[in-house]
């Protein structure tokens, strides 16, 4: 055991991260001489990641990719990591912090992207309504802020986001008492991965399918399906496979000495993506590549 | 219908009343439908939960139950292939299963119901998680089982599938908790688990039949809302839901002693609950405020209970003393 | 033994404590009404009265457990209304409740002291415990106690508990001590040793107040006999006066033909019926114990305290295991896993704690009354409410029960009538060998005539009555035959002829009678 | 120590050294400094609650109550520019006025401690998120309280002060549960409230005083943890934190009936259980599986402990019949 070992530390359990368990599985088949990980806290909270982090150092992890559950206020535990051993940041950037880079995409990018889907689908206007599961939380924050700065100056609103507290009972409750409290409302977005199949699974029992326009977030296989039958405009997708795969590879490469890959700013962003019709196909089929790895 | 029940029903009825005076949409026939819908799901755990306090006992793992078995269920019949009648059996067994060993435990082994289930709580979710290696186990799209969607989540002359079905299992279950000997049995237990054995009944197996009966009760809500939310993340899957069954209880007048609590008032604690989550959805108040507006309401609703019991006893000993004063020159 | 010259007489001083017209009521009953007395200093009042007649709420109103509706308490020169807890210890009341207040998970020491522990001083209020060793140790002499200050109380029996609490209720610099029937429990040596404490109390210008069924107590050292009767002064006799048919008189308004004895049995005993070969209980697992139990007969269990009687009625009735030996029905070896298996071959118990395992308080005398028999009381697995009341109904009138109906909460009833609910639910179920343990404890003494009837009749039924006591003229009142235990062995039996206070008190300390 | 708490120790013992023989790493300084740091946050929660489980209630409010003061401490401090001495002892405060609300509710309106606290937790957790609007409480980047710090995340000579924190109070804890009168009080209401009150005790003061001790402890593990963590999303921060307090204090020998257990138990309690979350993380235990881990230890532990008493009293027994068995024929 005495290969150096790179974690991958995500920030709560979710379908999501399972691309990035394909990413890094990719990287370790071209990284033999590590040991590459990817960790899951048991809760979704600082405390406990944090100590996740703590214990990882201890049992003499060289390097760390993080997607911090809060990077705006967790600087010195992130610090004190960042000093024992290598810290990289993923999924949200906590850019205050002496992390060596981040690699991942813009929340508020994405957010800004939800806008365009709305635009393109809804040219006359509309009222929205979104759904979350954690509405405090900083993924949450910027995507909303983002489709807000997007959509600001059209005749589209985002008039309330909804939050359900990642119970998905609760998520489907919350689209179906939306369809009852507020009849006017032309346009849903599910900002979480799961909330997008929530609303569409509440407006196909609402026979309403078809007649609201839904934007997404994430590639679940029903948000995936919804797009590819035109229920669903479109969907924001992030690389989280490229940001494991990529990043496991500049972090092997950044501990041999090679600090090429670092950019001076510390920031490698890629994109996201608007998946529509069109491209649903293509995609799905990537995705099944990723994962037959 | 005791007094207690009755005063649940005029407390939903009047909150049913101020909400639909603020937003009418309130009584749409859609909306009442929905929120029928979860006070099925959520019912039929109830049931299950009040079951176990009857015996002065407390099952805690229910939503990590709901968890571990509603992820076993979508993986059996999505991924594996199975008939879904046959994993709807195997489903309820597990359930059956899991009260059994805690049955077992709790009676057999002398543990305490409350460390017991604090472990399944522990336990079952942890398993969920291991099982998917932390994913979620979900339908792919167009993934359709129209016999089994129809019983769960369908409608019958617009009525959910799933309400018939508490309505169903609450009147069998009420006849079994307060006209059957098993039923008598179980309240004389909660009252005085020795003095039961003492009169020799059999309380372990009793008390077993409890937790198994929650089991099974739980294994069918788990069913439900499987296919209710028809994918599931079996981290947070579920949370809280021992919680929401336990203050449905309580406030229909459930006492966590034992011995003490109706049907009636459980399905009502439910409705009630139900039409809070409801009401902030439709007033538009912050979800951030949902708990605290279910936990006030279940403050006030246990309190002006209690006052109202303590009044009620305090005037009847006043009449009886004074009726005894009264009384007493005529000796 | 004559107390008669008793060298202290009460003084005729200002009463330490009286009484004025106090009344209680409770939802439907009246418990006391109107009820006035005195109590001088040094005095010792024997209270009695039938079950329910209102002793114990009279007590709990001088402790200050309960307040009166009406009426006023005067203690030392100050009047009340209603006493607190606080009050009535401050006063100088102590107080030995029916039911035993004892915390198990404390030792011995800490519960004599409880609430008034010596102190180190300092703002934590540290236990001062070297001072507490050495002021329990003459109190736990005083009372005769087999066992250590630092026994934790849950280890010791019914009886020792009750010694620990009269013990507490010495340890208080008490002007009054009461007394709510703390020999109910106590056998023999222990309740003369209770007797002479009361008489030491009075020596030192300390009043007591003795509750007591076992009217010959009462009749050793009471001054003067107050009688209640249904929450009534029903009389009051002097020292002169007290004797036990008067005080039976005043009880219960007539007097008793048969003294408190059951009737010669009608027939000789049949066969052996319930038969203990070589059973080891838990409490003395190294002595076996064989004893048999014939059809028709009223064998007697005596004993000292702790000797193990109660442990074998629990093992022969299936609640505790049994190590090692059998237990033979009608000569059929019994597999006896729990109470259920004794109830189902006939084998019934009456408690000694009967409000704990005895009847359900929360339910309702039908509901106690059908609760072992469910199953024939319900069709198809549904409990038939009609079935219940008709059986109760019978039990009701067959043993006497007095309740305004069979719907009554038994927890509401007095103690004489809530024994005659778990009499009840065994007679209505066709017993084979009924066990009583101490049937009697806390009954009056009309009640006590009745079940002594009952038991009489149950024998001459056929049953086979294993009835433990520890009231030496019980035991040899009623019973056929007298077994007698020592340390966890039938050290002997007697038959009728031999029956003597004497001889039983011999074995049950080992020694062969005369 | 009583012979329960040695056992614990013992467990704690050949855990340790099964992993530390596993990976070596698990003895190194800053991993027992880590872990000991939150073995004070847990222990001191932890201890608060076990003075509520003595009188046979439960705290279940305890992780929302962490959530809400430590959000606004860290909202005095960070936000308000509050002195930090000032907010300390406000939220201090807050926590006692938590413990007497409960105790007041639970004591003179009768209410069962399980739903006061269990309103509790939905309460508090639910103002919490109201008051930050969902958002999170943290501090600005270079907003720095080095006393503060010092005292609750600081080190001295290698040791967390948290750690050195809990010492001092499990000492006087363990004279105020184990030596003096209120200590002995807690116990004798644990275990017959009735027979207190007889003996003139004002059990209502003496509860009411077990629950603001658990307030009060609340609120000060909340700071630690604030000042641990930094950063607080009300929605998440200190959720089932009640349940490992729980879980230490049963480890720990109390039950929750009430009137047993010690100080020393709890504190082990909490040990083992850090040890394990510990364990998980080092040997490279899926993390999924570690509230199975958790649940599976504390159930073996419960069970052992409950079966050695079994197997101890019956071998005592037999002993016991073996020799008279030999002694019989002497006679
Ligand atoms: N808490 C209560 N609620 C209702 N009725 C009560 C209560 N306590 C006592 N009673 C009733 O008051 C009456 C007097 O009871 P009390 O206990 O004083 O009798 P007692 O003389 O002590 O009888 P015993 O010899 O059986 O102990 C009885 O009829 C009893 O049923
Ligand atoms: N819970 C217990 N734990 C330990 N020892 C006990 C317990 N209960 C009883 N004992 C002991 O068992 C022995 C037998 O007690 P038991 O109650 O059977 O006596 P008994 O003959 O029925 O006397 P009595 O009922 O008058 O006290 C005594 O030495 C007693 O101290
Ligand atoms: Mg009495
Ligand atoms: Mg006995």
């Amino acid at each position: 055991d005495d290969k150096p070992t790179l974690a991958f530390v995500v920030n709560g359990a979710s379908d999501f991260w399972k691309a990035a368990e394909a990413g890094v599985k990719k990287a370790q088949g071209e990284l033999p001489d590590y040991n590459l990980e990817l960790k899951y806290p048991e809760q979704s909270s600082v405390a406990i990641q944090q100590r996740l982090m703590d214990d990882l150092v201890t049992a003499g992890v060289k390097a760390i990719m993080v997607s911090a559950v809060d990077p705006k206020t967790s600087t010195d535990g992130l610090n004190k990591i960042a000093s024992e051993t290598a810290l990289f940041t993923t999924d949200s950037d906590a850019p205050q912090t002496k992390r060596v880079a981040y690699i991942g995409s813009s929340n508020v990018d994405a957010g800004k992207q939800a806008a365009e889907i709305a635009k393109k689908a809804m040219p006359d206007g509309g009222k929205c309504l979104g759904f979350v599961g954690l509405l405090g939380a900083d993924n949450a924050k910027e995507r909303i802020q983002g489709m807000k700065d997007g959509l600001a100056g059209t005749k589209i609103e985002l008039v309330d986001v909804r939050g359900d507290d990642i119970d998905q009972a609760r998520a489907k409750k919350n689209v179906e008492d939306a369809l009852v409290a507020s009849p006017d409302v032309t346009c849903m977005v599910g900002f979480y991965s799961y909330n997008t199949p929530r609303i569409y699974e509440a407006l196909r029992d609402a026979g309403k399918l078809g007649q609201i326009t839904v934007v997404g977030f994430d590639d679940d296989p029903i948000t995936l399906g919804g797009v590819k039958e035109g229920t669903v405009a479109a969907t924001v997708v992030q690389q989280p496979f490229e940001w494991a795969y990529q990043g496991m590879k500049l972090m092997a490469a950044y501990l041999k000495g090679d600090k090429s890959g670092v950019p001076a700013d510390g920031l490698i962003i890629i994109p996201t993506k608007i998946i529509g019709k069109d491209d649903v196909d293509a995609y799905a089929a990537s995705l099944k590549a990723m994962s037959g790895n | 219908m005791s007094k207690k029940d009755l005063g649940l029903l005029i407390l939903i009825l009047v909150v049913g009343t101020v909400v639909a005076i603020i937003n009418p949409r309130f009584l749409l026939p859609i909306n009442l439908a929905n929120t029928s819908n979860l006070i099925g799901l959520f019912g039929i755990l109830s049931i299950g939960q009040a079951f176990v306090i009857i015996t002065g006992g407390i099952e805690l793992s229910v939503g990590s139950v709901v968890a571990l078995l509603g992820t076993l269920f979508i993986d059996f019949i999505a991924v594996r292939g199975m008939d879904w009648p046959l994993a709807f059996v195997l489903i309820i067994a597990l359930g059956a299963v899991i009260g059994l060993v805690h049955g077992w435990l709790i009676t057999r082994l002398k543990l305490q119901p409350f460390v017991v289930t604090l472990c399944g709580l522990l336990i079952y979710r942890g398993v969920a998680r291991f099982y998917t290696a932390d994913g979620t186990a979900g339908f792919g799209f167009g993934q359709n089982f129209p016999d089994l969607e129809f019983l769960t989540a369908g409608r019958s002359y617009g009525v959910p599938n799933s309400f018939i079905a508490l309505i169903v299992i609450s009147i069998v279950m009420w006849v079994v908790l307060h006209r059957s000997v098993f039923g008598r049995y179980l309240y004389a237990i909660g009252k005085n688990e020795e003095a039961a054995k003492y009169s020799g009944i059999r309380t372990g197996r009793v008390v077993m039949a409890a937790y198994v009966i929650c089991g099974v009760l739980t294994a069918l809500s788990a069913i439900y809302f499987a296919m209710y939310t028809r994918s599931i993340s079996p981290a947070s899957h579920g949370q809280f839901y021992e919680l929401y069954a336990i203050a449905a209880a309580v406030l229909g007048g459930f006492s966590l002693r034992g011995g003490e609590g109706s049907l009636v008032g459980v399905i009502l604690g439910t409705v009630l609950l139900q039409e809070l989550q409801n009401l902030v959805n439709l007033l538009g108040i912050p979800s951030s405020l949902n708990f605290a507006v279910m936990g006030g309401v279940i403050l006030i609703g246990v309190l002006v209970d209690q006052q109202w019991g303590v009044f009620r006893a305090r005037r009847q000993m006043l009449e009886a003393t004074r009726k005894g004063v009264a009384g007493a020159p005529a000796e | 033994m004559n107390y008669s010259d008793t060298s202290i007489v009460a003084s005729t001083a200002a009463p330490f404590l009286s009484l004025e017209s106090v009344r209680k009521t409770y939802p439907g009953v009246v418990a006391l009404d109107g009820f006035s007395m005195e109590v001088r200093p040094g005095e010792v009042i024997g209270l009695v009265g039938e079950n329910g007649a209102g002793k114990s709420t009279l007590m709990k109103i001088l402790g200050g457990v309960t307040r009166p509706d009406t009426g006023t308490i005067t203690v030392d020169g100050v009047t009340h209304d209603g006493l607190t807890v606080e009050a009535s210890l401050g006063s100088g009341i102590a107080f030995v409740h029916q039911e035993l207040n004892l915390f198990e998970n404390l030792d011995v020491a800490a519960n004599i002291f409880f609430g008034r522990e010596p102190l180190r001083g300092g703002p934590l209020k540290l236990v001062d415990r070297a001072k507490l060793r050495i002021m329990v140790a003459p109190l736990l002499k005083r009372v005769g106690a087999n066992f250590s200050a630092a026994a934790p109380v849950a280890s010791l029996s019914l009886a020792q508990q009750q010694m620990v609490e009269i013990a507490k209720a010495l340890s208080i610099k008490a002007r009054l001590v009461i007394l709510d029937e703390p020999t109910s429990s106590l056998p023999l040596a222990e309740t003369d040793k209770l007797l002479d404490v009361i008489k030491a109390l009075k020596a030192e210008g300390i009043s007591v107040i003795f509750i007591s069924h076992r009217l010959h107590e009462v009749e050793r050292v009471a001054d003067r006999v107050v009688v209640l009767r249904d929450g009534m002064l029903a009389g009051t006799l002097p020292k002169s006066a007290i004797n036990h048919d008067q005080m039976v008189k005043l009880m219960i308004g007539r007097m008793l033909k048969e003294r408190e004895k059951a009737a010669e049995s009608a027939r000789a005993p049949g066969g052996v019926a319930l038969s203990a070969k070589a059973v080891r209980t838990s409490a003395y697992p190294d002595r076996p114990v064989d004893l048999d139990v014939r059809h028709g007969e009223i064998l007697g269990l005596a004993g000292l305290v702790g000797s193990g009687r109660t442990e074998l009625a629990r093992v022969l009735f299936g609640i505790d295991e049994r190590f090692g030996g059998s237990v033979l029905l009608d000569g059929k070896q019994l597999a006896l896993g729990s109470a259920a298996d004794a109830v189902a071959s006939g084998i019934f118990l009456v408690p000694e704690d009967r409000k704990l395992t005895g009847i359900l308080l929360d339910l309702s005398i039908a509901q106690n009354i059908s609760l072992p028999n469910l199953p024939a009381h319900a069709k198809r697995s549904l409990v038939s409410a009609s079935a219940e009341v008709a059986t109760a109904e019978k039990q009701k009138a067959n043993l006497g029960i007095k309740a305004p109906s069979v719907a009554t909460r038994t927890g509401t009833l007095s103690g004489g009538n809530q024994q005659k609910v778990v009499l009840g639910k065994w007679l209505a179920m066709n017993p084979k060998v009924m066990i009583l343990d101490e049937p009697t404890r806390g009954i009056d003494i009309g009640a006590k005539a009745e079940i002594y009837g009952l038991m009489r009749a149950l024998a001459d039924a056929g049953v086979a009555v294993l009835m433990i006591s520890s009231d030496m003229e019980e035991v040899i009142g009623v019973s056929d035959r007298i077994a007698v235990m020592h340390e966890g062995q039938i050290s002997g039996i007697l038959d009728k002829d031999d029956f003597s206070q004497e001889n039983v008190l011999l074995l049950a300390v080992g020694k062969k009678p005369n």
